[in-house]
């Protein structure tokens, strides 16, 4: 059971890398935000796991801070477009 | 293997699954808001898999309870980055910026 | 090859980084990143000699000193930023000048 | 079979740090730097340090990465592309002039490289000590608190906690000191929006909540102070992003004893300890626990405070733009 944890966390961490080919290409500021969405969900699902294989449950804790701590990045990322975009309109 | 075991196995392996499909829907789909529909709903799901398969494993109802706290955690945070990116890129097409060099 | 070696070459790697970008990046926020990255490596190497130590728990007292030093790195990246954006708002620069 | 994960990891970890420098652009090495500090997050649950975990994911990535983003308002967005002023275009050029750049390059990267190896060596032979693991479990049940990061970090060595919360408010008083930090036009999103004021109006119990419930299962568990007073923070941080900035709202001498609480506390009860004969932070046994809780609290409150105050200095939002005037 545990060798089969560690192939499913190697497996999630491979995505993460996969991922990591989109914030290198992807040709809008948007698709960079998309990859870190995809991080974080990607890393839940590897505490998740580890708390599995490792049969400690505070790890769970961890994951509930990450998550909510989420939130604050997305709205203060909101601010920073927002900002942008009034520059942009003024400088039209 | 107990039954339990052969449940989270199924679980974790479908959970993977959606995950991998929501990784090649970001690198594959021609544009941002397929890729968004891709990413947030294949990853969450494949998520929900994964916490229910732990659920399954570590048995407990406290446990289990701060797992679907997570999942139910995620789903919010990512619903609403995913409404603001897609509401971001709509104005930004609308005012013909969409390129980086904003 | 136990965990503890593992992370501990990679603490040493990830310090060397932080040094050279804090030597060789130009703009403010890339040598506050590079300063993090420096303390990173630096509480990396702690927690893993924490985790060779170990007898029934894990040596609790880098632990302490892994999460002090971490509010403090923070405390002083967000003083660091400030003075950054200090220095952007009065003269337009972005980086120092005599890097040019 | 578990060095493959670690491995991965290690290298993951290690080529996020170098890219967050090399991106060409400031939001890809931001982006980047977040997903590094979820690397390291995984690398430290790796080594069975949870609370320096939780501390990294709440700290490090959260409230770091809201004031990086913040910053990133100032900057503009491709360096050292589209200067405005003609003076300063020339750092374009530099990429063009190879020559000084390899002058420059080559006794830096040879430098890098020797010092790697010396750094490479000094962690591989580090003699085996022991540690101090023997010692903090002896004394474990004297500490009044079962776990032994919390024991270490409010018992054995309080200075460190205490002087850790000067630090964070010296850090508050010199970001005041620079002072005039861009005010932007208030964006009042909480109005416009009214997913954000939904997501602003669940989010706010959810924080207040969890962060009550690390700083009580500090005692037996990982959590403690740091993790909630970052949590804590978090609320106010929300609620200022949120068009209400609670940090301005509380009159002066309030936010005042708010801010010092923690720090005020800790040093009079350390005084009372030394008057009654005793060490400084030496606690009598009985009441260790409840006063270690106690001391969690307020430290919790007096950080959670700094850090709303930190974060609505540096991201200031005025109705009129014009104005340019720091509150403090």
């Amino acid at each position: 059971m545990n060798g089969f944890f560690i192939i499913v966390s190697v497996f999630l961490l491979l995505n993460i890398a996969l991922g990591l080919i989109r914030v290198w290409r992807g040709p809008t500021v948007a698709d960079r935000l998309l990859t870190t969405q995809l991080f974080g969900t990607t890393g839940m699902a590897i505490l998740l796991v580890l708390a599995g294989y490792s049969k400690d449950l505070t790890l769970l804790n961890v994951a509930i801070t990450f998550n909510v701590l989420a939130i604050l990045l997305v709205i203060s990322l909101f601010q920073v477009w927002k900002k942008r975009r009034e520059k942009a309109n003024d400088d039209t | 293997m107990t039954i339990h075991e052969l449940i989270t196995v199924i679980l974790l392996v479908v959970g993977c699954f959606f995950f991998l499909a929501g990784t090649l829907g970001v690198l594959r789909f021609p544009d941002l808001f397929s890729r968004l529909h891709a990413l947030t709903k294949a990853d969450n799901l494949g998520l929900g898999f994964i916490a229910a398969g732990m659920a399954v494993y570590i048995a407990s109802p406290w446990a289990a309870l701060k797992i679907f706290f997570i999942w139910l955690f995620t789903l919010l945070a990512s619903s609403t980055s995913c409404y603001l990116i897609a509401r971001f890129q709509k104005e930004q097409e609308q005012t013909k910026n969409g390129k980086e060099g904003e | 090859m136990e965990t503890y070696q593992i992370y501990n070459l990679t603490s040493a790697v990830l310090f060397v980084i932080g040094i050279g970008g804090v030597f060789a990046a130009r703009h403010f926020i890339r040598k506050i990143i590079a300063t993090i990255i420096m303390g990173g490596g630096v509480f990396l190497s702690f927690v893993s000699f924490a985790e060779r130590d170990a007898l029934t728990f894990a040596d609790p007292v880098p632990h302490a000193l892994v999460i002090t030093g971490i509010v403090v790195a923070v405390a002083s990246a967000a003083f660091a930023l400030a003075l950054a954006r200090r220095i952007y708002q009065l003269t337009g620069e972005e980086s120092f000048t005599n890097d040019k | 079979m578990s060095v493959l994960i670690d491995g991965l990891l290690a290298i993951l970890a290690i080529y996020l740090a170098l890219q967050s420098l090399l991106a060409p652009r400031l939001i890809k090495s931001v982006f980047l730097f977040f997903a590094f500090g979820l690397a390291l997050a995984l690398a430290w649950v790796r080594l069975g340090a949870v609370d320096v975990a939780i501390t990294e994911a709440a700290i490090a990535s959260g409230f770091l990465g809201v004031l990086f983003l913040d910053a990133l308002r100032d900057f503009s967005p491709a360096f050292p592309a589209k200067q405005k002023n003609p003076e300063a275009a020339h750092n374009v050029l530099v990429k063009n002039n190879t020559k000084s750049l390899l002058l420059s390059r080559i006794p830096l990267g040879l430098g890098l490289g020797l010092f790697l190896l010396i750094a490479l060596e000094a962690v591989w032979k580090t003699p085996e000590g022991g540690g101090l693991t023997a010692a903090a479990e002896a004394f474990l049940p004297e500490s009044g608190v079962e776990h032994p990061v919390t024991a270490v970090l409010l018992n054995f060595r309080a200075y460190d906690t205490w002087l850790e919360i000067g630090v964070i408010l010296m850090g508050l008083l010199a970001i005041f000191a620079v002072g005039g930090i861009k005010v932007y036009r208030k964006p009042n999103m909480a109005a416009q929006d009214p997913m954000l004021r939904q997501v602003i109006m669940f989010f706010t119990p959810v924080l207040f909540l969890f962060g009550a419930f690390l700083l009580y299962f500090g005692k037996t568990g990982p959590g403690g102070a740091f993790q909630a007073a970052v949590l804590w923070g978090a609320i106010g941080i929300l609620l200022h992003l949120g068009g209400k900035s609670i940090i301005e709202e509380i009159p002066r001498w309030l936010r005042q004893l708010i801010l010092t609480v923690g720090i005020l506390f800790f040093l009079v009860l350390g005084f009372l300890f030394v008057a009654g004969g005793n060490a400084l932070f030496e606690y009598p046994r009985a009441y260790a626990g409840l006063l270690i809780l106690i001391i969690e609290t307020l430290a919790a409150i007096s950080i959670a405070a700094a850090l709303t105050a930190i974060f609505a200095n540096l991201n200031q939002m005025k109705e009129d733009p014009n104005e340019t005037e720091s509150i403090n």
